[in-house]
């Protein structure tokens, strides 16, 4: 048994580190947080001559053949770096399209989403979702509405999750166009910052060459368990930095003679964070590595995370921003922007509660032993 | 004891909220209920209204226009106020301001001031903190040096709350730099067009320029503009915050808040299904209601307590800010994914038409600041600490 | 509106908090812990020269006419002198005699539980009960256990709560002798020192005249009412008192050269401790003030009394135990006593979670507006 | 990363599976797993079998009779000793005065103890804390005077865990009292039964005398027992503090008592309904599966790690202590009204019969001690501060 990385991991995870520190730092991303379009088509074209896109595609359709301990490394330093791309969303539309696409579907997709000349992002983040299929000769009619859709206006494809007849949950995915008739997309910010938007689909056509696979309602479970991977693993990132940037702050800023981190309720409201990250840190690692394991125990591995991870956002981004006083809840301060990041991160793919929910339901259902 | 209200109190309340209903502006209600921004027209025209009606500020003394007013009537007017969708009064002339006049001021100061306080139409704002010198107010240094009869003031001051709209600001200034901390500071109402103040907004994290810099560069203010002696800053400091935290425990807001989430959990869905079916749910709705009725009476009590202790203030301040911030945590987490936007697109129908639901994020990033402006949580416990066990 | 107590009121509470400190101090209470009956009949004889037995009973049936807050009031002081005597159980039993009972039966026994000579305790904590009453001509015949019933070792009457046919929770109550026929008492220590039984009762007769009411749950649930009261009185005389030792501690206590009180993480826990102290002070009078009130607003306060009662035990409890460090688990420190109070009383009348489920049912049902 | 159990590993932990299935009294492992209170014996049985097993302390080095065991086999042995009943080795012998011995004891010392502390024959227990110097080991104070070849030693010990039953004390002493804190203080190793030493138990709150204090009167030690230098004790101490620390977190008992604490649960009742129904209970023993598991595999992956820092034992012994406390507090919530009765009649055949449910409450208040011996929780997170603020 052991958690260490290999060394490739160990590259990918400092390189990546060090392109973000060099080319996001932390007035960049500000600017880039308030231009137009609120992301960094720049910064992304340097991500993906790094392989960040590929790297979640499979090896014989040109990627590097990544799974799971690359996508949650790549978040984990994206969080950190909070990064405004659609870093994540990509990593968890490539690898279910690695996993679940048909060969034609892959081929014909692969290399420019690889070379991150083209953007496919996912619309769902659970399997309950309004959007309806409906058969139709070859092809299927998408109707519905998918709410808040991260890093939608900048997609150039969406992976979209709908309910074929007869299933109250989502049960097919297909990958169609952002371009495509009958889909109107209406912009929002999220509370983070990153771009959305609401999509309503009229009657979108999305052909058998455009299905991942249907009728598989696992499947689709396990893509959702592969975005709450990513979201936990960039909220691990977040709150690694927040608490750096604490430490930081506890040492430097003066109040009745001296740095306040030399209060011990504070110092010991720094170790309740540590705490909780460690724990958040093991988590997302025990489930990067259940993932494609038995899907009992992945689900209620991610089930578990989610709850984790909510509470450590909450936890530490509640009291980060307390331990920096006034300063933390100004827009000038990078830990603000954490803040919002995390609770983002709380609300995105389900509550704590929801997901405490779904485990006591596979562990301890009602009146039965577990 | 009798926990009730008696029958005049009652007579007090259906009394105010008669008024409320019939003077409060119906669209200014609905539009503050359904949780849009205040502006500070909205604070001016009420406190107009306020004082038309005799109400501008109930609990001061009927000699500068007030009733005499109870702390638990005070209460019940602001709880009448808050439920109904009024915008609060602005704190820092009637609640805080004014008290010191009455105490410190001269009958000058207290005829040139306190009417336009009453009437609303003075803005003022409060300049105590300065950068290094944020909760620890004995080390601040902003400098005021006599020249004639005339301060001339240098510095900065900063977390200056809603000064962007203000006419005048009380300030604490340092005319003694040779003497301790805590002496050597002086109180000073400084009109905010005398040349050489500069006001420069601190965008906050939900954000709203809500808080200010404020930069002295050689401002002259005339020294009848010192509240009481000089040096003696600090003693009408002391005294203004303990004003301060007499509504500290900020109930009516949190009241008004609770209701706004019931009205949100009941109409939102989970997964497809209305969320009020959910047990845990239901049963943390329960769990912060009590919490809301044990401030409530925690509150009372200390309120009509006869004589008030120290550490109580500050025990209600931490679990005022504590329960607020919980209730709009919650009310963040009924909305589900539909709390994420915070700005939404102009074509967006299906957001900004909900407006029970507006500024649901927003005010959750917002209400950060309780726990912190005004005396940080944690300064609170050093106090109720040092009082307790004095180590 | 105040939360002001009479001039009666104060003197009551004054005159017993002297008594206790007198007569009850820690190590006379411990020699009483460790004797035979595990409590003292000579302090009960002086509590009951004080009058506190008789504080419950009504003026026309020689007692003092006390209500809910002398209820309270001396309940909190027992509580803070950790009494082994039957108080808070005989004052529920009396109070509920002066209520409800018929003036036969107040008449007979009201003199002497007035003057303690005889001692009536309560054997439910709860509308639900395994005891049955069934009609049998003119009387009832009741079997059943009641567990744990405190203080039954020194009762000489027991207030008994039964199902009649039909009814699942408790709908009457009866008042019968120690010794009645077929009455088995199997004695046991309670967590806290208190001396119980479990009580077996087989076809025990209880006449019309033992009858204090029938057919009337509502009665019972009020008497059960009256119980968390005492019971969440005595729990802020513990903490209070826990807080006060606690303090006590710090400032005496001498580590890394000099009182541990000085830490500034400690002095926070210790405030965390105060504030929820100041809300049970507050929900335990508020509670007693709606007592015989409009029904469901007793309710819910009851239940929201219990909850914050039995989080605040748990939570002090815990607290000040470790605040003592290792001297907190001894048994020698009257620390340790009050936590196993504050733990029999996060026990007793039922959980948190019990009474926040009552709260709930009763503020916000399953989809329906509150 | 390959978080599950290699092959090798999986075999180890079967052939210890089938080990304890085989070699382990069915009656001591039922009593123990119904909470049945520990008895020295157990303790001493079970030593005595695993040492005829080879499996005395797996993870001392061969030379000295162990197997070299790798941290986590050790962990899988405990886990599997854990949940089969057995009772934990007595850690004062095997876990923390042994490495001391390997590190800083001589060949002679190393012969002459090392043996019978692997056959479970000697006792040894630890003598650190003093009144007035718990978590403060620095400011120690019994005195241990040179006389010849012996040191005489004169001084109170507190705290001491199981001390009534030892055969041999490890005693840190002061053997300098004119240097700083730290500096001139030495271990000894005592023999119980010398002259001047009396044990005198302390009563815990639940009742069992589980600590002492060790009275010191004149006591005579060859210098031979002292270990590594004279006023070398603190490095050692050190040393010792870590080694205690490796298995802090305590998850194989917090899995073995979240078991029981499952079979209580299925088999109780609220209000007359299984509890299993209540879904705020579901969703409390699924929260606290998830710490415990979430804590298992912290513990593993610091028990794995190439490099081990010196902050994680801090925090794995905070946590531990909180999840088997909360799982203990748990218990006790499940079993409602039948955890009141602490101690019972003889006629009781009710309670006493229900052996699962035995000793629930006076495991709560044992555990209380989690948190506090061993350096308590403040103490830890002093610990972590100061290695990341260091302020």
């Amino acid at each position: 048994m052991n958690f260490d990385f290999t060394e490739e991991q160990t590259l990918l995870a400092d390189a990546l580190h060090r392109c973000l520190s060099e080319q996001a730092d932390f007035a960049t991303r500000k600017r880039t947080l308030h231009s137009d379009t609120g992301w960094s088509r720049a910064l992304w074209t340097v991500l993906a001559e790094l392989g960040v896109p590929a790297t979640m595609l499979a090896d014989t359709d040109g990627g590097l053949g990544g799974g799971a301990i690359e996508l949650a490394l790549i978040a984990r330093a994206t969080g950190a770096a909070l990064c405004l791309e659609p870093i994540g969303s990509s990593l968890v539309a490539n690898l279910t399209l690695a996993r679940l696409a048909p060969a034609g579907l892959r081929t014909r997709l692969a290399p420019s989403l690889a070379a991150g000349t083209r953007i496919a992002v996912p619309t769902f983040e659970s399997p309950y979702t309004v959007l309806q299929a409906t058969r139709h000769d070859a092809a299927y009619r998408l109707s519905g509405t998918a709410r808040v859709v991260y890093h939608a206006p900048c997609a150039d494809q969406f992976l979209l999750a709908a309910c074929t007849a007869g299933s109250t949950i989502a049960d097919t995915l297909f990958l169609i166009p952002a371009n495509a008739a009958g889909l109107l997309a209406v912009p929002c910010t999220s509370v983070d910052g990153q771009r959305a938007a609401d999509l309503h689909l009229t009657d979108v056509q999305a052909t058998t060459a455009d299905t991942l696979i249907s009728h598989d309602a696992a499947a689709v479970q396990w893509s959702v368990d592969v975005g709450i991977l990513a979201l936990a693993a960039e909220t691990l990132g977040s709150v690694e930095r927040s608490i750096a940037l604490t430490i930081d702050y506890l040492k430097t800023r003066n109040q009745f003679g001296g740095p306040i981190g030399r209060f011990q309720a504070l110092q010991h409201r720094v170790v309740g964070c540590l705490a909780k990250v460690e724990e958040l840190h093991t988590m997302v690692f025990v489930a990067a590595a259940r993932l494609d394991g038995e899907p009992m125990l992945r689900r209620t591995t991610i089930a578990a995370l989610k709850v984790i991870a909510c509470e450590t956002a909450q936890h530490v981004g509640e009291e980060v921003v307390q331990l920096h006083g006034g300063m933390g809840v100004t827009e000038e301060m990078e830990i603000s922007h954490h803040f919002r990041r995390l609770v983002a991160a709380g609300i995105r793919f389900g509550s704590r509660d929801q997901h405490l929910a779904a485990y006591t339901a596979l562990r301890f259902p009602p009146s039965q032993s577990a | 004891m009798n926990i009730e209200l008696a029958p005049e109190d009652l007579a007090f309340r259906d009394h105010i909220r008669a008024f409320v209903a019939e003077q409060l502006p119906a669209a200014m209600a609905q539009r503050l209920l359904n949780g849009g921004k205040i502006e500070p027209s909205d604070i001016r025209t009420w406190q107009g209204i306020l004082y038309k009606a005799g109400l501008g500020a109930i609990y001061w003394p009927a000699a500068f226009g007030g009733q005499d007013a109870a702390p638990v009537r005070q209460y019940l007017f602001e709880l009448e106020c808050a439920l109904a969708g009024a915008p609060p009064q602005l704190s820092f002339g009637v609640r805080m301001l004014a008290p010191v006049l009455m105490r410190f001021g001269t009958t000058e100061q207290q005829r040139t001031f306190l009417p336009s306080i009453l009437t609303g139409e003075t803005w003022w704002c409060q300049g105590y903190s300065e950068p290094g010198a944020g909760s620890d107010l004995a080390s601040l240094r902003t400098a005021a040096v006599l020249d004639g009869d005339h301060y001339v003031i240098n510095g900065q001051k900063c977390w200056n709350t809603l000064g962007q709209y203000a006419d005048w600001i009380f300030c604490l200034v340092r005319t003694d730099f040779t003497v301790k901390a805590q002496r050597g500071i002086s109180l000073v109402l400084i009109d905010m067009k005398t040349p050489g103040i500069t006001v420069r907004p601190t965008v906050l994290l939900d954000g709203t320029p809500e808080v200010n810099d404020i930069y002295f560069d050689n401002v002259r203010v005339p020294v009848s503009q010192r509240v009481g002696a000089e040096n003696e800053g600090w003693t009408i400091a002391k005294f203004l915050l303990v004003h301060e935290r007499t509504n500290i425990a900020g109930v009516p807001w949190s009241k008004r808040d609770f209701a706004r989430l019931l009205g949100i959990a009941q109409a939102a869905t989970r997964d497809g299904r209305p969320l009020m079916e959910d047990a845990s749910f239901r049963a943390k709705l329960a769990r912060l209601e009590i919490d809301l009725e044990v401030l409530e009476h925690t509150n009372l009590r200390m309120l009509s307590a006869a004589k008030p202790d120290m550490t109580t203030p500050s025990i209600l301040k931490i679990r005022g800010s504590e329960v607020r911030q919980a209730i709009s945590a919650l009310t963040m987490e009924a909305l589900g994914r539909q709390a994420l936007p915070l700005v939404v697109g102009p074509g967006d129908a299906a957001l900004t038409e909900d407006a029970l639901t507006r500024g649901v994020t927003a005010s959750y990033l917002n209400l950060r600041k309780l726990s912190i402006f005004g005396g940080s949580n944690e300064i609170q416990r050093n106090i109720v600490a040092q009082s307790m066990i004095g180590l």
